[in-house]
C-alpha cells in the first residue's frame, strides 16, 4: 500500500465519518455543519488526486454556496427548532438496509473487477494532474456544446426559483388575500425572496469562473470558437441582473404592502 | 369498372352513407319514421344487388372477383389490401346478410312502433352501421378487413344491446358482450401478430412455417369462441337478449355470431393445416351444442331459449367445420340464419302481443295470432330437424361428416342434442302457443303487416332452402346430393321422438298421459311403479340435469368471470394502498428496486 | 483506485440512507448532495487513474446540475413552509392512494 | 466553432432564443396583454416545427458531440407537437390563473423543450445528462407553478416529483460516473469497449433505475399518481407525455447504442419491469375514482407497452416503439385536454363529473370516448397500431409470452377505460347544461382527435418515418 493509498483510506473515512454524522445526528444544524466538513474532506481528497481546481471549486461552490443556502433554509423555514430531523428507529432500519444491500452490491463489483489499480494513466500522468488549460480546452472543446446547455439549464433554474419563490408576481394588484395555513411567520419570509434570488447567482458562479477561461482557450485553440456561442452563453450572466433588478424592487414594495396590511388587523 | 363490382360496392357502401347522414344530421336522425323508411330503402337497395351478385354466382359459381387497395404500404410491400373480394363463398354470405337485414328492419318498424322518434332514428343509424360492417366483413379480401368489420360489428352489437340503455340490466348485458367478446378478440389480434409476423401479411393463403397454422388456428378460434358463443365464452350471449328482439334476430341469431363460422370458412387453408386444432373444435362445438341444449330445456324466458338453442347450433356448425365438412358448418349456417331469424321475429310479434317475454305469460296464443303460430311452428320444426324442412338437411350433412371423421364420443352428444332440440322446442311452442291461455295472452293483439310479411319472407328459405342444396354447394366449390343413410334416419326418429315426448309431457301432461301410453306395462310392473319411477326420473334426474348445468353455467362459468373481475379489483385495490402518500415510502421502493437490481447487475 | 471506490461508493451509500431517514426536506436536500458528491470523487478518481480531463469536466458539470438542483429544492421548500406551514416531508400525505 | 457548424442542432438553437425572446418580450410587456405570449409561444413553436421540415439537419456537431439526422428530428417533431398541443390548450387557463408569471411559464416551457429537442442527438453522456437534466429541472418548475394559489397540493406534487427526481439523478450521475470512468471517456460509441466487468453492470443498473424515474416505470413510479392528481392539469398533460418520450429516447440510445454488449445485463431486468409495469399500471387504475390518478396509472400502464417496444430490438422494436409514443402523444394529451375542459367548467376531477356528458356536450364526450378507445387498443384508433405494432415486433423478437401478457392487461385495461366511457354515456347527472370550451381549448382537443382518427385511419406515413428514424439511430455505434 502506498502513502498516497494510505492517506487516501485516512481522508476518505473522516469524510465518511463527517458524512455518516451528518446523516444520522438529531440536530438539522449540526448535520449540515458536519455535511460542511464532509464536503471539505472530500475537497481535500479531490487536492489529494490532483485536482486542485477542482478542490477550490468544491470549497467554493459547495461549501460556500451550498451549505450557507440549506443554512438559510433552515433557519427561514424555522424547522431548527425541531429537533427530530431523523425519523422513527423502524425508518432507520429499513434505510440501513437498502443503503447496505447497494453498498454490498458495490464492494463485491469492485473487490471483482480486476485492473482497478494498474491502468496505463496512472503512473505517467497522474502525478501531474490535469492543468487548468486542459480542462478548460476540454470545456469548451469537446464539452462545448454541453456547456451551452449547461447555461440554459442555469437560466430555467433561476427563472424558475425567482418565480416560485416570490410571494406576489411584479404587476399583481395587492388586493389578494395570502392563502397559507401560516400566516404567523409571513413577514419574515418576505425577507427569502432576496436569498432565492442571490441562489441562482451562485450556480451561475459555475458558468462565470469557466467564461473565465473562455479567452486563454480561444487564443491556446487558435479555434473560431467566437460568434455564436455567445448568444447563449452570455445569456444567463446577462438575464440575470434583468431579472434582479426587475422582480427585487416590485416584491420588496409588495413585501412592505403586505406586512403593513399584515399588521392592521 | 366491372358492374359486379359495383353491385357488391353499392351493398358496401349505401348503408355506410346512410349510417353517416344519420349520424352527422341529427334532424334527420330526429324525425323517426322518414329516417327508418330511408335505412329500410337502403338495405332493399342492398339486398337487391346481393340478389343480383348470388344470381349471377349461381350461374358461373368459379367467378372469383376483386377490386383491392393497398393500406398500410411498409418498407416497399404492401402488408394489407382492402377492397371488396367476391367468390361463391362471400356473394352468398352477402344475400342471407341483406335478406335477414332486410325482414329485421322492416319489422321493427312495427315492432318498435311505441318508441319516441329520436330513438327510432338512432336506432335505424345502427343498422346500417350494422350492415356495412356486416359486409366490410363478408367481402374482406384479407384477415386485416375481416378484423375491422368484426370490430365494427362487436361495436355494433354494443349499441344495440345497450339501445334501452336506461335499463340498468341492458347496459350491464352491453357492457359485458364488450368485455367477454373483447377478451376472446385478443385471439384474433394474436393472430393478426403471428400473421404478420410470420409472413409480412394479412393474407390466409400464405406460406406458414412448421407449426405455425396450428398456433393461427388457434388464435383464431378463441376468436371465433367468444363471437360465436361457444362453452365457456357463451356467457355473454343470454344476456344479450336485453337488447330488441329484431336486434336478436339480426345479430345474436342470424348473422353476427355466425360471422365466427364465416371465418372459419374463410380461413379454411389456414384451419386445413390443423388437424389438432380442429378435432379441438369438433369436440367443444359437441359439448356446447348439448350443453347449451340441456339449458335450453329449463328455461322460462322465450327469447333465452331461442339464446341458448342459437348456442347449440353454433356448435354444431363448429362440430361440422372441425370435422372437415365445409359444407356442412357453411350450408347449416346458412339454413340456420333463416330459420332462427323466423323464430326470433315470431317471438318477437308474440312479445309484442303479450308485452313479456315469459312463457307463463304466454299459452293458448294460436287462437289470436293464428299466423305467428304457423311461423313459429315451422321455424321449430326446422330446427327440430324435420325432415322436408331446411334444417334437416343442413345438420344431417353436419352429422355425417362428423360420423366419417370418426368421432363418435362427438357424433354422440351431437345425436342427443338432436333429440333434446326437438323436446325443448317442443315444450316452447306448446307452452306459448297451446294450452290454456293466461290473462295477458286473452288480451294479445296481432301483428301489423310490417310485422307479418318479413315473417312471411323469411318462411321461404326456411321452409325450402333444403331443396337448394346442391346449386348451394357450388358456390362453396364443393358438390352435393342428398341421400339419406342410417344417421339421417336415427336422426329423424330421435327428432321425431323428442317431438312426441314433449308434446306428451307439455302438450297433454305428464301424469294423464303417461299410465295410458304405459299401461300395459305398467299392469304388469305391479300398478303405478314406473309412473312414479318414470316421473321420478324425469322430475329428479332429466330435469334435476338441466337445472344443474344451468346453476353450473350461471354461477360457475359465468361466476369465474366475476371472480376475474373481482381478482382484478381486490389487487387494484391493493395497488392503491401500496401508495401511502409519503415520499419516503416512494423513495424506498425507488432505491430499494435501485439496489436490487445493482446487486444482479453486480452478479452478471 | 480501489480506495476511491469503495470510499465514494460508502458516501453514495451514507447517501442513500439519509434520503430515506431523513424526515426534514433540507435534510432530503443534503443526502442527496453527498451521493452527487459521491459520485464526483468517483469521477475525479477515475480521471486520476486514466489522466484525462474527462473526469474533472465531467465533475465540473454535475457540480452545476446539483447547484440547480439545490436552487430549485429550496424553492419548493419555501413553497411548502408557506403552504403547509412545516417541512417535515414525511407529513405531506395529501395526495395518497 | 461557427454558426454553420451548429446547423444540425438548429432546432435547439432556434428553441434557445425563442425562450429569450419571450421572457425579453414579457420584461416590456404590460400586464393587459400578457395573454398575447401564450400566442407568441405557439407562433414560435409553429415557426421551429415548419422549421424542422425546411431546414437540413443532418450531419454532426463538435465532433461527434452530437448527431443530426432523422432519429432526432422524428423526436423534435413528437415533442414540439406535445409543445404545441400543451400551449394551446392550457393557454386560457395559464393566462386566467397565472396572469403575472406567464411569461416565465413560457420561458421555463421553452427551455424544457430546448433540452428535450437536444437530448436524442447527443452523443456524449456529458451532454446527455446535461439535456437530460434541462428537460428535468423545468418540470419541477412548472409543476409547482400554481404555489399556493389553491391549497397545498400542487407544492406537494412538485415536491414529490422533486425529491424522486433529485434522487434519481444521483443515481444516474453515480451510474454515468462508473461507466465513463471505466471507459476512459465520455463518448458514448465507446463506452463498452474494454473488458466487461461488474461494476459496469451495475452503472448500468444505476443508471437504468434513474432514466426509469422519468418514464414511470414500476416500481419508480411511486411519484406518478401523486404528482399528476396534485399539479395544474396542462402542466400534467405535458408531464404526461414529453418526458416519456425523452426518457424512451435516452434509454434507446443509451441502451441500444452505447451499452448493446450488456443485454445480458438489462435485457432481463427491462423485462422484468415491464411485466411488473403493465401489472401496476394496469390494475392500479381499476380502482381510482379521480380521472387524473386514472390515468396517471394507465399511462404506467402504456409505459409497459412501450417498455415491450424497446426490447424487442434495434431497428423494427424502436421504429414501433416510436410509434406508439407518436400515438400515445396525441391521444393522451385529448384526454387530459378533455378532463381538463370538464374540470374547468367547475365539474371535479372525479370519474363522476364526467356523468351526462354525453347527453352536456356530445362532441366533448365522443372526443373522450375516442381518446379512450385509442388508449384502450381498440380498432381503428391510433392506439390499436401502436399495440398491434409493438406486439409484431416483441413476437418476431420472440418475446411472445410477453405479447400474451400485454394483450391480457388491454383486456384488464377495458374495464376503467369503459368506466369513464360509461360514466360519459351511461351515467346520469343532474346537471344539464352544456360545457363551455374555450375557442383555443377546442382547437387543441379537435388537433389531437384529428391526429387520433388520421393515425387510425391510415397510419403508414408516421410508420414510415418513425422506421427511417429507427434506421438512422441503429446504424450507428458498435
Amino acid at each position: 500500500m502506498s502513502s498516497l493509498e494510505i492517506s487516501l483510506y485516512a481522508v476518505g473515512s473522516l469524510t465518511l465519518a463527517c458524512g455518516l454524522l451528518a446523516m444520522g445526528v438529531r440536530n438539522l444544524v449540526h448535520a449540515l455543519l458536519w455535511f460542511g466538513l464532509s464536503l471539505m474532506g472530500t475537497a481535500v481528497l479531490f487536492a489529494q488526486l490532483g485536482a486542485s481546481f477542482l478542490a477550490g471549486m468544491q470549497i467554493l461552490l459547495y461549501v460556500g454556496g451550498v451549505v450557507m443556502l440549506l443554512i438559510f433554509g433552515v433557519m427561514l423555514t424555522r424547522e431548527h427548532e425541531h429537533l427530530g430531523a431523523v425519523r422513527e428507529v423502524n425508518h432507520r432500519i429499513r434505510a440501513a438496509v437498502v443503503s447496505l444491500v447497494l453498498f454490498a452490491a458495490l464492494v463485491m463489483a469492485i473487490l471483482h473487477t480486476p485492473g482497478l489499480d494498474q491502468a496505463p494513466g496512472l503512473a505517467s500522468q497522474a502525478t501531474a494532474g490535469v492543468t487548468l488549460d486542459q480542462l478548460a480546452v476540454a470545456l469548451l472543446g469537446p464539452y462545448g456544446i454541453a456547456f451551452e446547455v449547461l447555461s440554459l439549464l442555469l437560466l430555467a433554474t433561476m427563472v424558475g426559483a425567482i418565480v416560485l419563490a416570490r410571494k406576489r408576481d411584479p404587476g399583481e394588484p395587492t388586493g389578494r388575500k395570502p392563502i397559507g395555513r401560516q400566516n404567523l411567520g409571513k413577514q419574515r419570509i418576505e425577507g427569502l425572496a432576496s436569498p432565492i434570488i442571490a441562489l441562482p447567482a451562485a450556480a451561475a458562479s459555475v458558468a462565470a469562473i469557466a467564461t473565465v477561461q473562455a479567452p486563454t482557450v480561444a487564443v491556446q485553440a487558435q479555434a473560431p470558437q467566437t460568434t455564436e456561442p455567445a448568444v447563449s452563453e452570455h445569456e444567463s450572466p446577462a438575464e440575470q441582473p434583468t431579472d434582479d433588478t426587475t422582480d427585487a424592487p416590485v416584491d420588496v414594495a409588495a413585501a412592505v404592502a403586505l406586512s403593513a396590511q399584515g399588521d392592521q388587523p | 369498372m366491372n358492374p359486379l363490382i359495383s353491385a357488391a360496392l353499392v351493398a358496401l357502401g349505401l348503408p355506410a352513407a346512410l349510417a353517416l347522414l344519420l349520424a352527422v344530421v341529427p334532424k334527420l336522425r330526429r324525425t323517426g319514421k322518414p329516417a327508418a323508411l330511408l335505412s329500410i330503402l337502403g338495405s332493399l337497395l342492398a339486398l337487391s344487388a346481393a340478389g343480383w351478385l348470388a344470381a349471377t354466382w349461381l350461374h358461373d359459381p368459379k367467378q372469383v372477383l376483386d377490386l383491392t387497395t393497398s393500406w398500410l404500404p411498409q418498407s416497399g410491400k404492401s402488408m394489407s389490401q382492402v377492397g371488396v373480394h367476391l367468390d361463391g363463398i362471400s356473394v352468398s354470405m352477402l344475400l342471407v346478410v341483406a335478406i335477414v337485414a332486410s325482414c329485421v328492419q322492416l319489422f321493427s318498424l312495427g315492432y318498435l312502433s311505441d318508441e319516441p322518434a329520436p330513438a327510432l332514428g338512432r336506432y335505424y343509424a345502427y343498422q346500417s352501421l350494422f350492415l356495412f360492417s356486416m359486409n366490410l366483413l363478408v367481402l374482406a379480401p384479407d384477415l386485416m378487413q375481416l378484423f375491422l368489420g368484426w370490430e365494427l360489428v362487436g361495436a355494433t352489437s354494443y349499441l344495440l344491446i345497450g339501445f334501452w340503455f336506461t335499463r340498468p340490466a341492458a347496459g350491464k348485458a352491453a357492457l359485458k358482450a364488450f368485455v367477454v367478446t373483447k377478451f376472446a378478440d385478443s385471439g384474433l389480434i394474436l393472430a393478426l401478430i403471428t400473421l404478420v409476423a410470420w409472413t409480412g401479411s394479412f393474407s390466409w393463403n400464405a406460406t406458414l412455417p412448421a407449426g405455425g397454422a396450428e398456433w393461427l388456428a388457434l388464435f383464431l378460434f378463441i376468436a371465433v369462441m367468444g363471437k360465436s358463443a361457444q362453452f365457456p365464452l357463451h356467457i355473454w350471449l343470454p344476456d344479450a337478449m336485453q337488447g330488441p328482439t329484431p336486434v336478436s334476430a339480426l345479430l345474436h341469431a342470424a348473422t353476427m355470431v355466425a360471422a365466427g363460422v364465416y371465418l372459419i370458412v374463410r380461413a379454411d387453408p389456414i384451419f386445413a393445416a390443423a388437424p389438432h386444432v380442429r378435432l379441438f373444435m369438433t369436440d367443444l362445438g359437441a359439448i356446447t351444442a348439448l350443453f347449451a341444449a340441456l339449458i335450453a330445456m329449463v328455461q322460462t324466458d322465450i327469447k333465452k331459449v331461442l339464446a341458448y338453442s342459437t348456442c347449440s347450433q353454433l356448435g354444431y356448425m363448429i362440430s361440422g367445420l372441425g370435422a372437415g365438412s365445409l359444407m356442412g358448418g357453411y350450408f347449416h349456417l346458412t339454413t340456420h340464419a333463416f330459420f332462427k331469424a323466423l323464430l326470433f321475429l315470431a317471438a318477437g310479434a308474440v312479445i309484442h302481443a303479450v308485452h313479456s317475454n315469459e312463457l307463463s305469460d304466454m299459452g293458448g296464443l294460436w287462437r289470436k295470432l293464428k299466423f305467428t303460430t304457423v311461423a313459429f311452428v315451422i321455424g321449430s320444426l326446422s330446427l327440430a330437424g324435420l325432415p322436408g324442412l331446411s334444417g334437416f338437411y343442413s345438420k344431417d350433412l353436419i352429422l355425417e361428416a362428423v360420423h366419417e371423421s370418426g368421432n363418435p364420443l362427438a357424433l354422440g352428444l351431437l345425436m342427443a342434442t338432436a333429440g333434446l332440440t326437438a323436446f325443448y322446442m317442443t315444450r316452447t311452442v306448446v307452452k306459448a302457443f297451446f294450452g290454456k291461455p293466461s290473462h295477458a295472452a286473452e288480451h294479445a293483439h296481432g301483428p301489423g303487416p310490417s310485422m307479418t310479411i318479413p315473417l312471411l319472407i323469411l318462411l321461404v328459405p326456411a321452409i325450402g332452402l333444403g331443396w337448394l342444396a346442391g346449386p348451394m354447394s357450388k358456390l362453396y366449390g364443393r358438390s352435393y346430393a342428398f341421400h339419406l343413410d342410417t344417421i339421417g334416419m336415427v336422426t329423424i326418429a330421435l327428432g321425431l321422438g323428442g317431438i312426441a315426448l314433449g308434446w306428451l309431457i307439455y302438450g297433454m301432461g305428464l301424469l294423464q298421459a303417461l299410465p295410458r301410453a304405459f299401461a300395459p306395462i305398467a299392469r304388469i310392473a305391479n300398478g303405478s311403479t314406473v309412473d312414479d319411477l318414470w316421473a321420478l326420473s324425469y322430475s329428479k334426474l332429466g330435469m334435476g340435469l338441466a337445472r344443474a348445468i344451468a346453476w353450473f353455467d350461471r354461477y360457475i362459468i359465468d361466476g369465474l368471470m366475476n371472480f376475474l373481475g373481482w381478482l382484478f379489483m381486490w389487487s387494484g385495490q391493493r395497488v392503491r394502498t401500496l401508495q401511502t402518500g409519503n415520499v419516503q415510502d416512494y423513495l424506498y421502493a425507488v432505491f430499494g428496486a435501485a439496489a436490487l437490481i445493482a446487486l444482479w447487475g453486480g452478479w452478471r | 483506485m480501489t480506495a476511491i471506490l469503495l470510499i465514494s461508493s460508502a458516501l453514495f451509500c451514507a447517501g442513500v440512507y439519509g434520503l430515506l431517514s431523513q424526515r426534514h426536506a433540507v435534510g432530503v436536500l443534503i443526502a442527496i448532495e453527498l451521493m452527487i458528491n459521491a459520485a464526483n470523487l468517483l469521477l475525479v478518481g477515475f480521471g486520476w487513474r486514466t489522466g484525462g480531463a474527462f473526469g474533472q469536466s465531467f465533475a465540473l458539470f454535475t457540480m452545476a446540475i446539483a447547484v440547480a438542483e439545490v436552487v430549485v429544492g429550496l424553492a419548493l421548500i419555501l413553497l411548502m413552509y408557506r403552504s403547509r406551514g412545516d417541512v417535515q416531508v414525511d407529513q405531506a400525505t395529501e395526495l395518497a392512494q | 466553432m461557427n454558426f454553420h457548424d451548429l446547423q444540425p442542432m438548429a432546432l435547439g438553437v432556434l428553441l434557445a432564443a425563442a425562450a429569450a425572446l419571450v421572457l425579453l418580450t414579457d420584461l416590456f410587456t404590460k400586464p393587459s396583454t400578457k395573454p398575447n405570449l401564450g400566442w407568441l409561444t405557439f407562433g414560435l413553436l409553429s415557426a421551429v416545427l415548419v422549421a424542422s421540415f425546411t431546414l437540413d439537419l443532418r450531419g454532426e456537431v463538435a465532433s461527434h458531440v452530437w448527431r443530426g439526422g432523422a432519429w432526432p428530428v422524428f423526436l423534435a417533431r413528437l415533442f414540439l407537437v406535445a409543445g404545441l398541443i400543451t400551449v394551446l390548450g392550457g393557454m386560457d387557463h395559464i393566462a386566467r390563473k397565472w396572469t403575472y408569471r406567464q411569461g416565465e411559464f413560457y420561458t421555463v416551457l421553452l427551455l424544457c423543450l430546448t433540452g428535450m429537442v437536444l437530448l436524442p442527438g447527443a452523443r456524449d453522456l456529458v451532454l446527455l445528462i446535461v439535456c437530460f437534466e434541462l428537460m428535468g429541472i423545468p418540470l419541477y418548475i412548472l409543476t409547482a407553478f400554481a404555489k399556493t394559489d389553491s391549497g397545498p397540493k400542487p407544492v406537494e406534487a412538485a415536491l414529490k416529483l422533486f425529491l424522486i427526481g433529485a434522487g434519481s439523478t444521483a443515481l444516474t450521475v453515480f451510474g454515468a460516473a462508473l461507466l465513463a470512468g471505466l471507459a476512459g471517456t465520455t463518448d458514448m460509441s465507446v463506452l463498452v469497449s474494454s473488458t466487461l466487468s461488474p461494476l459496469q453492470g451495475i452503472g448500468t443498473m444505476l443508471l437504468l433505475a434513474g432514466l426509469a424515474f422519468k418514464i414511470g416505470v414500476a416500481p419508480f413510479h411511486m411519484w406518478v399518481p401523486d404528482t399528476y392528481e396534485g399539479a395544474p392539469t396542462p402542466v400534467v398533460a405535458f408531464l404526461s407525455v414529453a418526458p416519456k418520450v425523452g426518457g424512451f429516447a435516452t434509454l434507446v440510445m443509451v441502451l441500444w447504442q452505447a451499452l448493446p454488449r450488456l443485454i445480458h445485463v438489462w435485457g432481463p431486468v427491462t423485462l422484468v419491469l415491464c411485466a411488473l409495469t403493465l401489472t401496476v399500471g394496469n390494475l392500479g387504475a381499476i380502482a381510482q375514482r379521480n380521472i387524473k390518478r386514472l390515468l396517471a396509472y394507465s399511462g404506467v400502464g402504456q409505459v409497459g407497452y412501450v417498455l415491450l417496444g424497446l426490447l424487442s430490438g434495434r431497428e423494427f422494436g424502436v421504429a414501433m416503439m416510436l410509434f406508439y409514443l407518436a400515438a400515445y402523444v396525441v391521444t393522451n394529451l385529448g384526454v387530459f385536454l378533455v378532463a381538463h375542459a370538464v374540470a374547468e367548467a367547475g365539474d371535479g376531477e372525479t370519474i363522476s363529473s364526467f356523468d351526462g356528458l354525453g347527453r352536456r356536450s356530445p362532441w366533448l364526450a365522443m372526443s373522450l370516448l375516442l381518446f379512450l378507445l385509442s388508449l384502450a387498443g381498440i380498432p381503428f384508433v391510433a392506439g390499436f397500431w401502436a399495440k398491434f405494432f409493438v406486439f409484431v415486433a416483441a413476437w418476431r423478437a420472440g418475446q411472445s409470452e410477453m405479447v400474451l401478457v400485454g394483450a391480457l392487461f388491454a383486456t384488464v385495461a377495458l374495464f376503467y377505460y369503459l368506466g369513464v366511457a360509461r360514466a360519459a354515456y351511461v351515467n346520469v347527472s343532474a346537471k344539464t347544461e352544456k360545457i363551455v370550451v374555450s375557442r383555443a381549448l377546442a382547437g387543441a382537443i379537435i388537433a389531437c382527435l384529428l391526429a387520433v382518427v388520421g393515425l387510425g385511419a391510415w397510419p403508414s406515413p408516421v410508420v414510415e418515418a418513425a422506421m427511417a428514424a429507427a434506421r438512422s439511430v441503429s446504424g450507428i455505434g458498435p
